[in-house]
């Protein structure tokens, strides 16, 4: 059941300022309406899981793992591996969350994520089967949001694809008996991924549209929405989120700056991914 | 479940697999009031889907939940019953019920008047009775015509549609079979009246171009269900006045 | 944990008119104690299920579904195929429901009909099995109560037997591998039915008995007697329910009662069953 | 577990499985005040079922339920010890659990003065401590002793006792075998002193005569152990009175 | 989660006296400090449990019983059988228990137990495997405390120690298609048993130790130090409980107390078990 | 997972699997301050163990528990994040979970000035990012750093570190081979300037004398760590000082 959430309470003096900044063109914190905040990267901060990332997003931080693990393919999918992508928001991110099961924005993010990933084909399920209909490689994408400062899909989103751009696959061994085990000690060939995909997520304000809110921008939004752009420029996935309507003119509008940011932010992750030695460093520098 | 290979979803003549042009709606069928103990209650049928909604309220929110001073919250469930799809539904909401119950509940939030009632709960229920593609879209025009046979004052009736692309070509309101085998879902909600998308998302692949041109098809489509679901909801007028007056 | 229920309250003016309607033998709406109230039937609505039945019991409405899988048969009868009965309250059928799993109400329910239908054999378990010990039928009947106006049990359970009675079984396929599965595009023979069954439920006020209790009715109950009778007559079930108890007189009676209207029920879904057609048609009539 | 075929209940000169005649109940050993913290409590064997039931309350009940003002609320949990079965049991609630938490919190609110307690909570606590049949029947026996014991005011005690058919014949008191392998069991609560019933139960098929007959077997056998009740009851009452004589 | 559970109200007076009375060296009970309190046994209660024991610690009242099944060893152990120990709270034990899921305290007790069995090897788990890898005996430790008076570890030992030792084991059956099951009507060899293990639970309150606390010393107590021993004097598992801190002068005189009642304990097990028909009787005396 | 035979712990020359001494601990990073919404925060690694901790409080405690009116309540949660293990853990909480969370809340306890904020609740949020062996020491040393970085007042901080038994050696600070493969891991948690301990467990076998000369093994590490701790906790103020400068 989905149940009104409460708002927060904030100085309204203060989501004033927020609002008419938006309509303003300029920014709460500087940025323009159509500018991403800074994105910094470490790859592969989590040695056990066989890719990894985390992502700042302005403030807002995420960590994507991804585990491999043999299992059974779906029984309507038998010639393709598995993906699972979960999104747990823990109480450490926000004074908002509680502990528990996710909620159902975490469950929205995970499955707009999921089909932003599954749909483009952005991972090749189909090199994933080992034997059709009884053992196929499961991949799980893994996501903790740590520091929640708004915009948290497109943050998981960028973390997500990055961690699996760089997952690499243990090697996998038939024993005598026929029976398939993985060496969890070894990481070989890369994970087989076909293309890019961002999500954009697109504020509204009144007749205002802007990219990448952060929290306070969240909270005076009528709607959001979510486009998934992939390396092609088409449009692989969508979700309007929020209490407000929007018109015909402002989703035509976000289809359009989707497609622009979607490709920005393809190339942010390209550019990381042709040099990911820059990006692989201590969590903690002394 | 036998695997079978995928079939042909556009034939030559351009007709789709029951027999439907491509920007053909399924038989659309409403009742409204159907249930005596809901406030407000609609069965929705778009072809073999069928769906049944049922609100409660504005009624004295239970200790439960939080009520809200300036507004009434709604609580909004969209569930499937364990029969109505081909492999047995477990009770238990699934995770996509849950992000289906918020997409609904956040289309509705669009259509009511919810400042008109603070410190209530407005409750709707949805049950879907059979899938067959669609569920999602039926369910949000039950849910706002038993909103509205609930007397709760609404901007506009929100109408859900879907269009799919199925062998290369957008179609409207896709059943199970193109929706298992096309290439793209895109559930829309909209308020016929005040031209406005309560509900957008999109499963599978679109150019930008494709997008609009499936919006154009949904908007004509809301036209003729909206006309569909204003006849219901007339005809259950009318018999109330028929019943008065017979008393 | 089983707690006392909160009373709803009812102005107690109304609920006097109840309890003195019933003592008078005429009650509030017009029936004799003995009387049923009207029953209406749409056979097969949800084509999606092997079988379903939609029953009005006056303004009480169930519905029933059937759903036939593949499974293993229970440990202790390996020689039979598996019935499972779920009876969900769903929130939209009274204001009292709420979401969430099953509760003490649905559960006993559920399990009376269970009861009932498993102790006189009236489905034909030992024709459901397919390997002994390995493979059998597995026969869900799921009950989705959609409006309460009283006297669920009598309600589920004709839903349930007329689903059950018109479930036509799809075709078992065993592949060259000895694995089994289902075309459930087909819909072949009925699955095997020995016997009809039908509860009775009788409600107690003072010293006077009754049949069918509406809502209000239930509501001034001192106790509520269900009784299962088969088409031979014989008692297969029996579950005194209400927090008053009841003499070993009232009880006598109520078997007596409970026999007589069991077969009426019994014949009624007898003629249903005799003619489906004119019981097969839409939900909603234009 | 070996699956055996069906073993002979009644044997030609009409003995059961255990050697009983088919009027006649196992050993019944009751014991009162058995526990420290309850206010109350009682172990109840009805041969090799044991059962233990212990009463708290009339208490302030928990913010998590409602109390009512013109009774006390009862709380009944009927719940079975992993090891009390032949298969261990999850300890989690099963639906057979919760049903009879329910059928013996009814059998319950019939014997009790609750009305003597408003706003208050009266809490009930039955572990079966191991299962031979008749858990439900001993322990509404055992839930009335608590609740007597505890010193709540009681219209009457609450006796339980199984009458089953097997191999045609009904017999008194069906242990597990006879259960598992017999034709019927009908669990029926009694109050021996008002004559009346508080739980009735049949799981099996039975004619209307033979229901009748099995309750005058079960009338019988509950004046009996009714009578087992009370020396356990006084025993408990001398022991104390000895204890406050010997301070 | 874990939270600052709420106090027990009890008045203040009555602490003092509790503490005071730790103080000087005397306890409320007349016990002295390094005294347990009289242990009362029964052996195998329950005949449907292959073992089983009832003990009163005092006034605290526990039942272990013991169930054997066939399962899957561990994949990290396949060369050995299973042992699973859980420890229930049911609230007829206490007041201040409530229905439900086992919380935080009992999961505590079950872990502390577990480890105190499984570290010194007391089961000899290696001989309870039927197949490497595939099947292998499963050991359901169950323990229901059914009267809370304090100490619930030691008493929840001593009667899981006693349960498993006199543990039957039922014959075990090789079907001809080389399936496994148990004829549960046998009860056949003992359950090999290394060694006795017994926990010793150690109040402190200020700079004064103390044994077997009961329920009222518990909460005064500022921490509680359970430490497990074995019959050879080593120290098999450690826990210290409560929201105070220790000094390591402590922490060493608890160490020291315990092997002496930890010893005292195993004989106590040992003398039990030597003459285990003197401990074979009914629950309820007549 | 493949099964491999017990490996080497200790070589000849005394040195461990990854080459250090027996009383050696593993790099120990700290840093303080991480996150923006916390009140406070640490990230703690002992060498591959990778600890996340947040603080928040004291704040109003919801509705959901209780207060007291004496103290400040403490929530403590110890979760491990799922790709932190070999093998991906689920991400609801394990038995294992649940006890060393009530373990570290009790370690915390004895620190915090609880007192000085009645009615409301401190919540202290673990996060095992990597684990290889003493998750909940770091983890207690990450807590009580971000409770000191959230400004509670503390009587001390509480420094984690394990002492095991590999190959009949004592060793500090084992990581996840010793702990799978040696003979014991005794975690020990320490307030240095107190002198006093705050968590103690053992898991595994020990001599009476082999468990005195762990502790003072572990008193001594206690103290180095600490002083990394303080490092991180002035670096952070330092930094904070310079930038209330540069405004």
């Amino acid at each position: 059941m989905s149940i009104t959430p409460e708002r927060e309470v904030i100085p309204t003096m203060q989501l004033e300022q927020v609002v008419k900044s938006i309509k303003r063109g300029e920014r709460i914190d500087g940025r323009g309406l159509l500018d991403y905040r800074p994105i910094s990267v470490i790859l592969s901060p989590i040695k056990k899981a066989e890719g990894s990332a985390l992502v700042k997003l302005g403030k807002t931080q995420v960590i994507a793992g991804v585990k491999l693990e043999l299992g059974a393919p779906f029984k309507d999918r038998p010639n393709e591996g598995v993906l699972q992508v979960h999104s747990e928001f823990v109480p450490l991110a926000s004074p908002s969350f509680e502990p528990g099961p996710p909620d159902e924005n975490a469950i929205e993010v995970s499955r707009v994520i999921d089909r932003s990933l599954r749909e483009p084909r952005a991972i090749k399920l189909e090199e994933l089967v080992v034997e059709p209909g009884r053992v196929a490689w499961v991949v799980y994408n893994d996501i903790y949001l740590i520091d929640h400062d708004g915009n948290i899909t497109d943050a998981s989103m960028i973390a997500s694809m990055l961690a699996l751009a760089t997952t690499k696959m243990p090697r996998l061994i038939r024993t005598e008996s026929g029976q398939y085990t993985l060496d969890s000690t070894t990481r070989e060939t890369p994970l087989p991924v076909n293309l890019l995909v961002a999500t954009v997520t697109i504020g509204v304000v009144e007749n205002t549209l802007f990219v990448d809110p952060n929290l306070e921008e969240e909270q005076v939004a009528d709607a959001l929405i979510v486009l998934a752009v992939d390396e092609r420029g088409n449009i692989c996935g969508a979700q309007k989120k929020g209490e407000k309507s929007v018109s015909r003119k402002i989703l035509d509008s976000a289809l359009d700056i989707a497609v622009e940011k979607g490709l920005y932010l393809v190339n942010t992750m390209r550019s990381i991914l042709n040099n990911p030695q820059s990006y692989i460093k201590p969590l903690i520098e002394m | 479940m036998t695997i079978s290979s995928k079939p042909v979803l556009i034939s030559e003549d351009k007709k789709r697999v029951d027999g439907r042009k491509p920007d053909e709606m399924r038989p659309v069928r409403i009742a409204v009031g159907v249930l005596k103990n809901a406030n407000g209650s609609a069965l929705v049928e778009y072809g073999d889907t069928k769906v049944l909604a049922a609100v409660y309220g504005p009624r004295e929110a239970l200790p439960k939940y939080m009520t809200s001073p300036t507004r009434a919250t709604l609580r909004v469930r969209y569930h499937m019953t364990s029969f109505s799809t081909s492999e047995r539904k477990s009770p238990a909401p699934s995770r996509r019920e849950i992000e289906l119950s918020k997409v609904i509940r956040e289309a509705l939030e669009a259509i009511v008047f919810s400042s008109l009632f603070p410190r209530t709960g407005i409750d709707v229920f949805i049950e879907v009775l059979q899938a067959d593609g669609g569920t999602r879209t039926a369910g949000l025009t039950a849910a706002s015509l038993a909103l509205a046979d609930a007397g709760i004052p609404l901007k506009d009736l929100a109408i859900g549609v879907a269009v799919g692309k199925v062998n290369g070509v957008l179609v409207l309101d896709i059943n199970e079979l193109e929706d298992e085998y096309g290439e793209a879902d895109m559930p829309v909600g909209i308020a016929p009246n005040l031209g406005e998308i309560v509900l957008f998302q999109l499963n599978g692949v679109l150019t930008r171009e494709e997008v609009k041109i499936g919006l154009d098809m949904a908007f004509k489509a809301a036209e003729s269900i909206y006309k569909t679901a204003k006849e219901a909801l007339y005809n259950k007028y009318i018999k109330l006045v028929e019943e008065v007056k017979s008393q």
